[in-house]
């Protein structure tokens, strides 16, 4: 029974704040079979690591993965049809350096910007999905990343599916595209509330880390959000809190844990029983 | 205008009217007639004005928008409007004095007006947070947002905020989610929405009372996803840049109305809205008229439809799709 | 202007609490010429006081009134119209010593029970008013204070009228009707949502004092909360709390000003201001 | 039983069984043959039993409904429902353990469940604060209606609560406001709502979460706008008169469903629900089908159009108007 998964505290939930993520390909050793723990440093076989949803089998630190691999964790094989693939953006404030910038992440993640959004099957149920790329920029949030969100909404107001968005990026509002950036976190908290009054299920996924305009818009809006064990969520980013208040931080601060024990979450659900806990919400929200 | 605060640009105009004022003097003093010769300067003078305040940088209008002397929510409230009602409270946590509302009298109309509001002097500053709100002023705006609703009220907004409070309480009470929650309930509501940018228009904390049918702007204010202070720290790796970081990011009221994002400039007096705030305040109220009245044709649904299409220009991705 | 009120503070809105409020009659002094001010014990001439709505020219004190007396000081002379004066409880709970202890107060006040309700106008609008009386059993809520809330907000449903409550009772709901007083929190709560629902203004004025069943129904739901200076205004009784927390209350607890301070009132009004206030409300929500 | 705490009424039953064990040991010690004799003693002691716990007075099951081994909310909640899945939060301020909320599915239908949380053990009482919930909890209650309102869900709350907790910061964030709101929200909803009084329905702080289409109430629980306790204060000016204040307030379910406050009243096991968690979970299963199965038919506007008329026979005052 689904309520027996929660019974048994898995370990994963215990595990601590992680202040600075890194994109995951940092923490490589040489030789590519092995990678080092963000958080417990001990040195995990890769295929391992694969097996374990990222999670670190010692210590249960949630690595940061791929759009890709995300998509492959949670949704039936086989069954996602990627929409919009192609969308780039036009660069509207013409920033410097930003075009070149873009160029190189590009090549690096074989995406055209943060996001993948698409509709897929999660044990049966018809579902779009939005997954927002942390190694693509941070996963900022700029018009093509607000673009695709809304897009993803209006497809499933018009077919009535229910939305997951795994929302993890760094530094919220992508800066190089100004008030452009901002603009989006308007149009996304619209295009959610539309779909909402639609009488439809929207689920977020709050990953390492959902800060800034992310956390501010549409991924704090949604009927049901989950987080990861450790994913650092807020508004304002520690440090500039800690400028602020000229003091230090308390322990676990904006860690998902903290932002659950003030009221914002309404679980916590560690990567492995990510699926399973989508798929029986997702039916029970079926009509 | 004794008092006044100079600011760096200003200082050569503030130079001329000196050497005006002495030779007014002299000219007195010597029992001569200088009137010519003075009225020549004067002239001289303002055009020296024009010139310069029609020419600011956006690095300059955004220590203009500083001016500790540029009006307030209050005070502009105080002049545009007939007569104000406050409402206090977000009647769950708490009253937060960064952020006012209320009922006021527009042209005789009811409307809610809702504003974050900056201190004058320190002790108010510490009493207004420095005009930097809490969750509770974000959510006492949603009530009233949602008031005015109900009785069909237009709401109109006076943004000049830096941001939001970034603090451990202001997190804990969720930030984040009470500014999210304010972009959609502005976002949809079924009355006219006139947001007026006033001064500085920070981030998420400006865009959360910016969800306006209709989005207006004054002359020399900014609109800005990021400080130009910290965009320089992120490019440059110090605060040194912020001139130009301000231009690159293009915040100011021309360019923001030449990309579509506001909707209308409203012109301030010369030098700036502090150096005549009742004509200041009488240009708000014209264009405030005229948005209204715009406006007022539309249904319930017509008005809430139209604002999401406002808004969903911004994702037009051009050269693809 | 309506807005100059409010300028120059009045001196009312510096008064401090006041935690044991008593029927007005305790304090009057033998010849009933005078009486003393309860919270800076002046010796005040009755008749001065009536000039100043019952309030201590000396220290701003808003002395509890009767009813009978707001209506006269809140509403346009001569328009009002008493609904429901019958009125009476059925004791539903046979509750022992009730019917003599409720005898005694209807013939103290010459009422039937804690509240009077009524049509009337204010500044020429037509209104629905309702008033506790603290006088009568505390103003606490029973069947008939319930009965008489609801039907006000019924007819002014049926005539689209605005609501203006003035809610002082000492002790919330009535323990002597038991299990019927706690039903009438559910009934005036509905009552004023249905009338909510139908885009109608409802202003609470909450005096001397709001608590218990009270505060947690229908007079905390308005859309609109005035409160008179010094009003105590909470849930939970003072002394329930210093058991409970064993501990002493901060300076001012429960007071307007103190709720006020934490986000539940609107505005603060001194009762000399209380009608120009109300009568610009309603004119700006009249249709 | 080993291990169950003895309420002083139950005595004469604990004494007489323990006769009968001594009988048999006596008899299996000395090899005679008392069946018969241990067969009527057994007889007997049954019916003391149905006896003494059939004609329980207020006070008396008050006793039985704070036993420290009545079952919990929770307990309650994984043996009713099919699955569970907990949502925290009221998405304002807080997470409060002593509400507990979420979805579960009941014989294959989703539903939205709700309930205060008492703890088991002095740990758990205090991690849930001996069950007294804060506006928190009101407010995750809410939130969570309106989400069972938007998916047409039922609501289902088991109602254990001796009040709302009475505290300074509980004050501050206002709890009388926070428990009008989830009076109004739960009394407007246009899904079905039934309520079930498990325990102690303690004023408005069980009022809050009692706003059912239908109102069950276990055997043994009571409900009252005040705790007898009090009430002997303010009667009698101790607290030494609970028992009668218990009678005179009329708040056992006998009580309470003849005068016409709850529909329905859900039997107990003999000895009260905790004798057997797993029959009291069934008899709910049976009582909460059959009231979901009334209100099946009925269209949203109806369900709560039918609420409003529910609670509003309580304000017919008899013998005048
Ligand atoms: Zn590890
Ligand atoms: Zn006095």
């Amino acid at each position: 029974m689904f309520k027996d998964l929660f019974r048994s505290k898995p370990k994963y939930v215990t595990v601590r704040p992680h202040r600075q993520p890194e994109t995951s390909e940092k923490k490589e050793i040489p030789g590519g079979l092995w990678i080092k723990c963000d958080k417990c440093n001990n040195i995990l076989y890769k295929k391992d690591l694969e097996k374990s949803f990222s999670v670190c089998p010692k210590c249960g630190f949630h690595f940061v993965i791929t759009a890709k691999k995300r998509i492959q964790q949670l949704t039936d094989e086989g069954s996602f049809k990627e929409m919009d693939a192609d969308l780039k953006t036009s660069d509207p404030l013409e920033f410097p350096q930003y075009l070149e910038k873009l160029e190189k992440y590009q090549e690096e993640t074989e995406m055209k910007d943060a996001i993948v959004t698409g509709k897929a099957t999660i044990a049966g149920r018809k579902t779009v999905i939005a997954v927002i790329d942390f190694n693509f920029m941070r996963g900022s949030m700029n018009t093509v990343v607000g673009e695709k969100i809304v897009r993803a909404f209006e497809v499933a107001i018009k077919e009535k599916l229910p939305v997951v968005v795994i929302s993890g990026g760094g530094g919220g509002a992508r800066m190089q595209e100004g008030v452009f950036s901002l603009m989006q976190m308007a149009r996304t908290c619209q295009a959610a509330d539309k779909h909402s009054k639609a009488g439809l299920l929207y689920i977020a996924v709050l990953t390492q880390a959902t800060m800034g305009g992310v956390y501010a818009s549409f991924a704090s809006q949604a009927d049901i959000i989950l987080a990861e064990p450790g994913a650092l969520i807020g508004f304002a980013g520690p440090r500039i809190i800690e400028q602020t208040m000229k003091q230090s931080l308390p322990a676990g601060f904006q860690t998902a844990e903290y932002v659950h024990n003030h009221g914002h979450i309404d679980h916590i659900v560690a990567r492995p029983f990510l699926k399973e806990t989508l798929t029986h919400l997702i039916d029970w929200h079926a009509r | 205008m004794g008092n006044t605060i100079i600011l760096e640009y200003e200082k050569p105009i503030i130079e001329l009217e000196k050497r005006i004022e002495e030779l007014k003097v002299f000219a007195r003093e010597r029992n001569l007639d200088l009137s010519d010769e003075i009225g020549t300067l004067q002239i001289r003078c303002d055009k020296l004005k024009r010139e310069i305040y029609s020419s600011l940088n956006s690095w300059q209008r955004i220590q203009l928008v500083r001016h500790p002397q540029r009006p307030t929510a209050l005070e502009l409230i105080d002049l545009i409007f007939d007569d104000f009602f406050e409402l206090h409270g977000d009647r769950l946590y708490g009253e937060d004095s960064a952020m006012v509302g209320g009922i006021g009298l527009f042209n005789g109309q009811p409307v809610t007006i809702i504003a974050p509001q900056k201190g004058r002097d320190t002790k108010e500053n510490i009493e207004r947070n420095f005009g930097l709100p809490h969750p509770e002023g974000y959510r006492k705006a949603i009530r009233l947002m949602r008031q005015a609703e109900k009785f069909g009220r237009p709401v109109v907004t006076l943004v000049d905020v830096v941001g939001a409070y970034p603090g451990i309480a202001a997190e804990e009470r969720g930030q984040g989610p009470a500014i999210a929650e304010a972009i959609t309930v502005m976002g949809s509501l079924q009355v006219p929405t006139v947001a007026i940018i006033t001064g500085e228009g920070g981030s998420g904390g400006a865009l959360a009372l910016a969800m306006g049918n209709r989005v207006l702007m004054l002359e020399n204010a900014y609109y800005s996803v990021i400080s130009p202070e910290s965009a320089s720290i992120i490019l440059y790796r110090n605060d040194q840049y912020a001139k130009e970081a301000a231009e690159a990011l293009k915040i100011s009221s021309r360019d923001l109305l030449e990309m579509q994002i506001i909707d209308e400039i409203i012109p301030e007096p010369l030098g700036g809205a502090h150096k005549d705030p009742k004509q200041m305040a009488n240009l708000i109220k014209e264009a405030l008229d005229r948005n209204l009245t715009i406006l007022k044709g539309l249904s319930k649904k017509e008005l809430a439809e139209a604002r999401y299409e406002r808004f969903k220009i911004y994702g037009t991705i051009n050269g693809t799709n």
